[in-house]
């Protein structure tokens, strides 16, 4: 029993880097947007499409493909910002930007069902096989990357925020809109860029994804977004290392339920998330959310 | 005024009779299955228009009021050897036990707001679906079927009609009488600004938590009516989580937080979106769909009604401002107005 | 999930479709000028949403089987005319389909639509309407459970499937039978009760179970449940998948975790050809079974035919050939069959026929009905990959079965 | 009907920055406070502590005898403390009446005997008419029917002062009422408060416009970095080198500096 729980653990820790890395770019665009991006889940599985045409079809290395990628999903996030998301306005926002991404998630796996169709496709390189033998136990390459990559993802993520005058604007766009805008902030070109970003670093979760998912469909977006709302909500508003943790928990609770009941292991992901927000309405790592005035 | 009232009534009482004779005159059983379904989504979205509109709670988790409404309706109908319009004497107990597990929901939930409420109904709608496909009670993955209606053939989809006409009709008033009350007035107060609200006297836990049970209620007798149409309870058709934003978009097309913009938004996109079902095949309905939306979202923002009512009220304000007196202000003011700016 | 997807939109559009529509119908007046007005064959199809894959596979099965009918002389001297609407793998929408299929557009015939979960509602349409219910895709134990009359599966059950394997097992040596066996479920109608099945039938045997657990289905990767199967490291591993990501999954983790067990079957998943291979790799195929009643190998002449006609039409190769085209190409034969036997459209006639016990060919092999409406002649089969070659190796003496491998080989990698 | 409203040290700290150090100072029963002070002195922060929209970390707070130190706003509202916000918070998608039939008119535990008190519980005819009563007392019973979020920003003003009069309370806070209003809105605004004083009611009152506080109130409070440096009648006040001291040292002595950010910390 006592190796059947290292195994959990570790499967857990690594599967949580690996939803991190995908929802990176969803709590950036939460905290910073204040947007429920439902898209997320349909994103992340473009990312996959992208890297397997590249991968299976130009031949091209998975990691060297990101430099394809992640800017190809970053104009693809600013042109759906800029069309659908920004002219949104108003007390509905919340809930229309929510419907403006399911909308837009629509389109995309239209598109895709239409370029792939509705069979699976897998990336299957030599990597997903792979493993390195560390304390006793198999782990498996393409969780270390996955978690290697989703440190590096959120690290720059911090880096950008904190370090640059961009940054400052993405945060002061993120406290208060009307103020960063009356100190000269372009909040729409911020806002745009942010969610470029945040639809950029999603391609990276998507290569990642597509490689350990045995394979995957225009539909597979609806697997992973509840996954990736809950990690973000658990998180706190806009906390990205908070996300890392928040995910490592949860996969980790999934995985040693997993031990003793299956089926019920994903139910211990959502209740985890359930009964934390009751006893801690603001996440893990939120900022209250509500202020005063 | 008067005219305008009159006019009104006489809308709805042709309305009404319009749904009364609809199945003498479209015999065709495709018709009637048509306007059950629409009738099914008129009552659901009136429901859920009572919590989510009129509170401005996002509830995406309303499929678990009527996955739990189907599958009591399901067992209940097994267990109990009840079939035709026995069956329906557990509709309201379907709702009872909706209502129920509203209660706990509730209290969870409504303690955050925004975006964490709207992701917890989310998860708790996945559980919900998880305990379905996973309890023996339920059935599990196999999902129970329930005792075939002995009706006749030709008039098989009579019954179902007028109940789910004659429920939605009830749920389209209530959600009328609540609006009006006091208690929808502080629904839609916590709407704009609940702090504000709790600041000046509501007590805004009970009356929200209220408006989801009541909401929770209509929501599961719903679902059992439609489970024992279709014959068939599956977790993953009875918990669905598209329900949920059919359901949205349909009170969104409409008008958000009225009580004729959800049945209007039913009535159009249901048999709107079933029959183009029928007539396209491929993917292409999928990105036109999602075209669709984004057309509605970008250029109708506040739902068919709304949009309308709110030039209305803006002629009739302007109006109103010029022939009263002003209050002792000049016209032009320091400070210009902006409407809608909830603060959280 | 994906049901309701393809819901709700605007006015405009219905107005454009609206256009087509009466534009369509007002030319299809006069489409049979011939002698004879066709047979119309009513059937919904889930082309779009949850089950698009297989739904598209059965509509190219039902396009296939009327195209030969019409080229070899109609039914009673009248041709065939599919009428086929998208169901989206939504029940509401099923149950619309069948009821517009039947009332408005007053079909002759229905054909079943894919997916247990939707067979059970429709046929529930068409017993309300007298209609005799032909299906291949209704196997699960609770579209029986209703004791519908009219439901009739020309497939084989599914609890059945992996009987060849079970009866392979018995007929090896003790000392050969592998020790210990694993089985992993997924929680699904149609994995579920044959690996259940399976596990009862082989414990008996001496074979061990060292896992026995469902796992939840539709979660994006099963790297722990992998990990926990290779950890109680058994000599057989009997996977309940549903599909290839499932199977390819716990491929890639018994890999990682370098776990090579002397027997893999899946319920589901090794039967998809070129999607399997190119899922797993070539190499890794190798040795992996999986249960199915047909394969495009199939040793009988209508089958290859059928398989002939499909490259020509939809292009290909043999292999491309899912088994879903031949179940829905056998619910049009075995209905031709009856109304050429009772001459017949009338639903109580046929469903009389059906039940008399007869003995109908397809391309699946010979069908014939019990009380239930189960196909008790159905043969099921294990194929296996071989170098790169999918092909029959259980029951060991039917004809066109090759020597199984086994054990099977290690992970290429 | 009246009331005595006074804080006793009371100190509120966000993340290390000091908003409230040893706040003590008392709204006299029965007369208009003005409580003045640079920007981020802490004066919408005692308001929200007072009111119940947040905690203080050590202090009190008294309403007459009675300590109402951590009750909720609910609470604190039905006890017969009213408030307006700096940015008014008004319900902009319910009509100028409907925001009128929001606040419970009816006060427990508040003084008793007010007139004008009523049961209101279900929004009867009676709650309506008292609500166009005060709609006619502030002056915008015209708008009566037009949602909220239509109206200027001083009719806003106009209406939180209103609803807040529903409940009858005893003590009435506001939070600038004549930033951003134009001055003949403001003269207005000034002659209703003086009138409902009159009639007894106990107000205190944030204010930047320095004609305003000066011309209005009986007493004078100065805060400066959450504490309070002078306190008098206005003509005191006015000449108080600490007062100046603070006011210049912030470079704001603009008495129609409006846009002080939303957010006090």
């Amino acid at each position: 029993m006592g190796s059947e729980i290292t195994y959990a653990i570790a499967a857990g820790v690594l599967g949580g880097g690996v939803y991190a890395l995908m929802a990176a770019g969803l709590t950036l665009v939460f905290g910073v947007l204040d947007i429920i991006n439902v898209a997320q889940g349909i994103l992340v599985v473009l990312g996959a499409y992208l890297s397997y045409v590249l991968y299976r079809h130009l031949h091209i290395n998975l990691f060297v493909g990101l430099l394809i990628t992640v800017p190809a999903m970053f104009g693809i996030g600013v042109v759906i910002y800029w069309l659908f998301i920004r002219p949104l306005r108003g007390s509905e926002r919340t809930s229309m930007t929510l419907l403006a991404c399911f909308a837009v998630a629509l389109i995309i796996e239209g598109v895709l069902y239409r370029e792939f169709g509705s069979n699976y496709v897998s990336i299957n390189a030599p990597v997903t096989s792979a493993s390195v033998h560390v304390l006793g136990i198999y782990l498996p390459d393409i969780y270390l990357y996955g978690f290697g990559l989703a440190v590096l993802t959120i690290v720059a993520l911090y880096l950008m925020l904190y370090r640059t005058g961009f940054g400052r604007s993405v945060r002061a766009t993120m406290q208060n809109q009307t103020a960063a805008r009356l100190i000269g902030i372009d909040v729409t070109r911020v806002s745009a860029l942010t969610f470029g970003i945040g639809t950029g670093v999603t391609a990276i979760g998507g290569m990642v994804y597509g490689s350990i998912s045995g394979g995957f469909t225009p539909n597979s977006g609806y697997d992973l977004i509840s996954r990736l709302l809950a990690i973000v909500i658990l998180a706190g508003l806009g906390s990205i290392g908070g996300a890392l943790a928040a995910a490592v928990f949860m996969t980790t609770a999934e995985a040693l339920v997993d031990i003793w009941q299956p089926t019920w292991a994903v139910a211990v992901f959502y209740l985890a998330m359930i009964i934390i927000l009751a006893v801690r309405p603001s996440g893990l790592f939120g900022r209250r959310a509500v202020r005063a005035q | 005024m008067t005219a305008q009232r009159t006019l009104r009534a006489a809308g709805l009482v042709v309305l009404l009779a319009v749904v009364a004779v609809f199945p003498l005159v479209f015999t065709n059983p495709t018709a009637t299955l048509f306007a059950i379904d629409t009738l099914i989504f008129v009552i659901v979205a009136s429901a859920w228009n009572m919590f989510s509109g009129f509170s401005g709670y996002l509830s995406l988790g309303h499929a678990v009021f009527y996955g739990t409404g189907a599958y009591f309706m399901a067992v209940a109908a097994n267990d109990w050897h009840m079939n035709g319009s026995a069956a329906f004497e557990l509709l309201p107990l379907a709702g009872l036990v909706a209502a129920l597990i509203a209660v706990p929901v509730g209290l969870i939930a409504l303690r955050v707001r925004r975006h964490t409420f709207v992701v917890i109904t989310i998860a708790f709608f996945f559980i919900a679906q998880l305990a379905a496909s996973n309890l023996s009670v339920t059935g599990g993955s196999s999902g129970l079927i329930l005792p075939s209606p002995p009706f006749a053939s030709a008039t098989f989809n009579n019954p179902f009609y007028y109940l789910a006409a004659v429920l939605a009709v009830l749920t389209v008033a209530l959600a009328w009488l609540v609006r009006r009350s006091r208690y929808g007035l502080q629904l839609r107060a916590i709407r704009d600004d609940e702090d504000r609200a709790a600041g000046l006297g509501v007590r805004t836990m009970p009356v929200k938590l209220s408006a989801l049970v009541l909401s929770a209620f209509i929501t599961g007798m719903a679902g059992a009516l439609w489970v024992y149409f279709i014959g068939t309870a599956y977790p993953m058709f009875v918990f669905d989580p598209l329900f949920d934003l059919a359901v949205v978009l349909m009170a969104f097309f409409g008008g958000l937080g009225t009580i004729a913009g959800p049945v209007l938004g039913a009535l159009v996109l249901e048999p709107a979106q079933q029959w183009l079902t029928l007539q396209t095949t491929g993917y292409e309905s999928e990105i036109l769909f999602g075209a669709l939306f984004l057309v509605i979202i970008l250029f109708l923002p506040r739902g068919v009604l709304p949009t309308a009512a709110e030039y209305l009220t803006k002629g009739r304000a302007v109006l109103a401002r010029r022939r009263e007196r002003p209050p002792g202000q000049s016209p032009s003011e320091l400070a210009e107005s902006r409407g809608g700016s909830s603060r959280s | 999930m994906a049901s309701h997807r393809a819901r709700f939109l605007a006015l405009g559009m219905t107005a454009v479709l609206a256009t087509g529509v009466l534009a369509a119908c007002g030319s299809s007046g006069n489409s049979s000028a011939s002698s004879k007005k066709p047979i119309l064959i009513g059937a919904s199809l889930s082309l779009t949403g949850d089950f698009s894959a297989d739904g598209q596979a059965y509509q190219r099965g039902y396009e296939l089987w009327a195209s030969y009918v019409n080229s070899h002389g109609g039914i009673l001297g009248r041709k065939v005319k599919l009428i086929i609407k998208n169901d989206n793998s939504s029940p509401t929408q099923v149950d619309t389909n069948y009821t517009d299929l039947i009332t408005v557009d007053h079909v002759n015939l229905v054909f079943g639509p894919f997916s247990s979960l939707l067979t059970a509602p429709s046929a529930e349409v068409a017993h309300r309407y007298g209609f005799a219910f032909v299906e291949g895709a209704g196997g699960a134990p609770i579209v029986f459970s209703e004791k519908l009359p009219n439901v009739f599966d020309v497939s084989l059950p599914v609890a059945n499937e992996l009987d060849p394997f079970v009866d392979w097992l018995k007929s090896l040596p003790a000392s050969q039978r592998p020790k210990t066996a694993a089985y992993p479920m997924a929680n699904d109608p149609f994995a579920t009760p044959q690996v259940q099945l399976a596990q009862s039938e082989m414990q008996p045997l001496g074979i061990k179970t060292v896992y026995s657990k469902i796992f939840p289905e539709e979660v994006p990767d099963y790297l722990p449940n992998a990990d926990l199967v290779a950890h109680a490291n058994p000599d057989a591993v009997v996977l309940g998948s549903t599909d290839v990501p499932t199977v390819a999954s716990f491929i890639h983790g018994f890999e990682q975790q370098h776990f090579n067990p002397k027997i893999f079957i899946a319920a589901a998943g090794p039967d998809q050809g070129a999607a399997f291979t190119s899922a797993v790799g070539v190499a890794n195929a190798d040795g992996m079974m999986v249960p199915d009643a047909w394969y495009p190998g199939y040793p009988s002449a209508q089958s290859q035919a059928m398989v002939k006609a499909y490259v020509a039409k939809y292009g290909g190769t043999a292999s491309d050939v899912n088994a879903d085209v031949a179940e829905a190409y056998s619910v049009g034969q075995v209905t031709e069959q009856a109304v050429e036997g009772t001459h017949s459209f009338e639903g109580s006639k046929l469903i009389a026929y059906l039940h008399s016990g007869k003995i109908f060919t397809s391309v699946q092999g010979p069908v014939q009905f019990n009380h239930l409406g189960e196909n008790v002649k159905a043969i099921a089969f294990i194929f296996q990959w071989q170098d790169g070659k999918f092909v029959q190796v259980l029951p060991a003496n039917a004809k066109g079965s090759v020597k199984i491998l086994y054990p099977k080989p290690h992970w290429a990698s | 009907m009246t009331a005595e409203l006074a804080t006793r040290g009371i100190t509120k700290s966000f993340g290390g920055v000091q908003a409230l150090a040893e706040c003590t100072l008392t709204a006299p029963s029965g007369q208009i406070t003005g409580l003045i002070g640079p920007n981020g002195s802490g004066k919408t922060t005692l308001f929200n502590i007072i009111t119940g929209y947040e905690r203080p970390d050590a202090g009190q707070v008294f309403l007459g005898s009675q300590e109402i130190t951590k009750a909720a706003p609910r609470r604190v509202f039905a006890l017969g403390v009213g408030r307006t916000f700096q940015l008014t918070r008004i319900f902009p998608r319910l009509t100028v009446l409907e925001n009128m039939l929001v606040p419970s008119g009816h006060l427990r535990g508040g003084p008793a005997g007010s007139p004008g008190q009523r049961n209101s519980a279900g929004g009867g005819r009676g709650h309506r008419e008292r609500a166009m009563e005060l709609l006619a007392f502030t002056g915008i019973d015209g708008l009566s029917g037009a949602l909220a979020g239509t109206l200027s920003y001083g009719q806003r003003k106009l209406l939180e002062l209103s609803y807040v009069l529903v409940a009858d309370p005893a003590v009435v806070l506001l939070d600038e009422p004549a930033g951003g209003v134009n001055p003949s809105l403001v003269n207005h605004l000034a002659d209703r408060i003086s009138e409902l004083n009159k009639a007894g009611r106990t107000f205190l009152i944030v204010e930047h416009n320095m004609d305003f506080v000066m011309g209005l109130c009986h007493q004078v409070t100065v805060l400066d970095y959450g504490t309070v440096i002078a306190s008098g009648p206005p003509d005191l006040i006015r000449n108080d080198p600490r007062v100046l001291d603070a006011y210049l040292g912030s470079a704001l002595l603009d008495a129609q500096a409006a846009d002080e950010p939303a957010v006090d910390d």
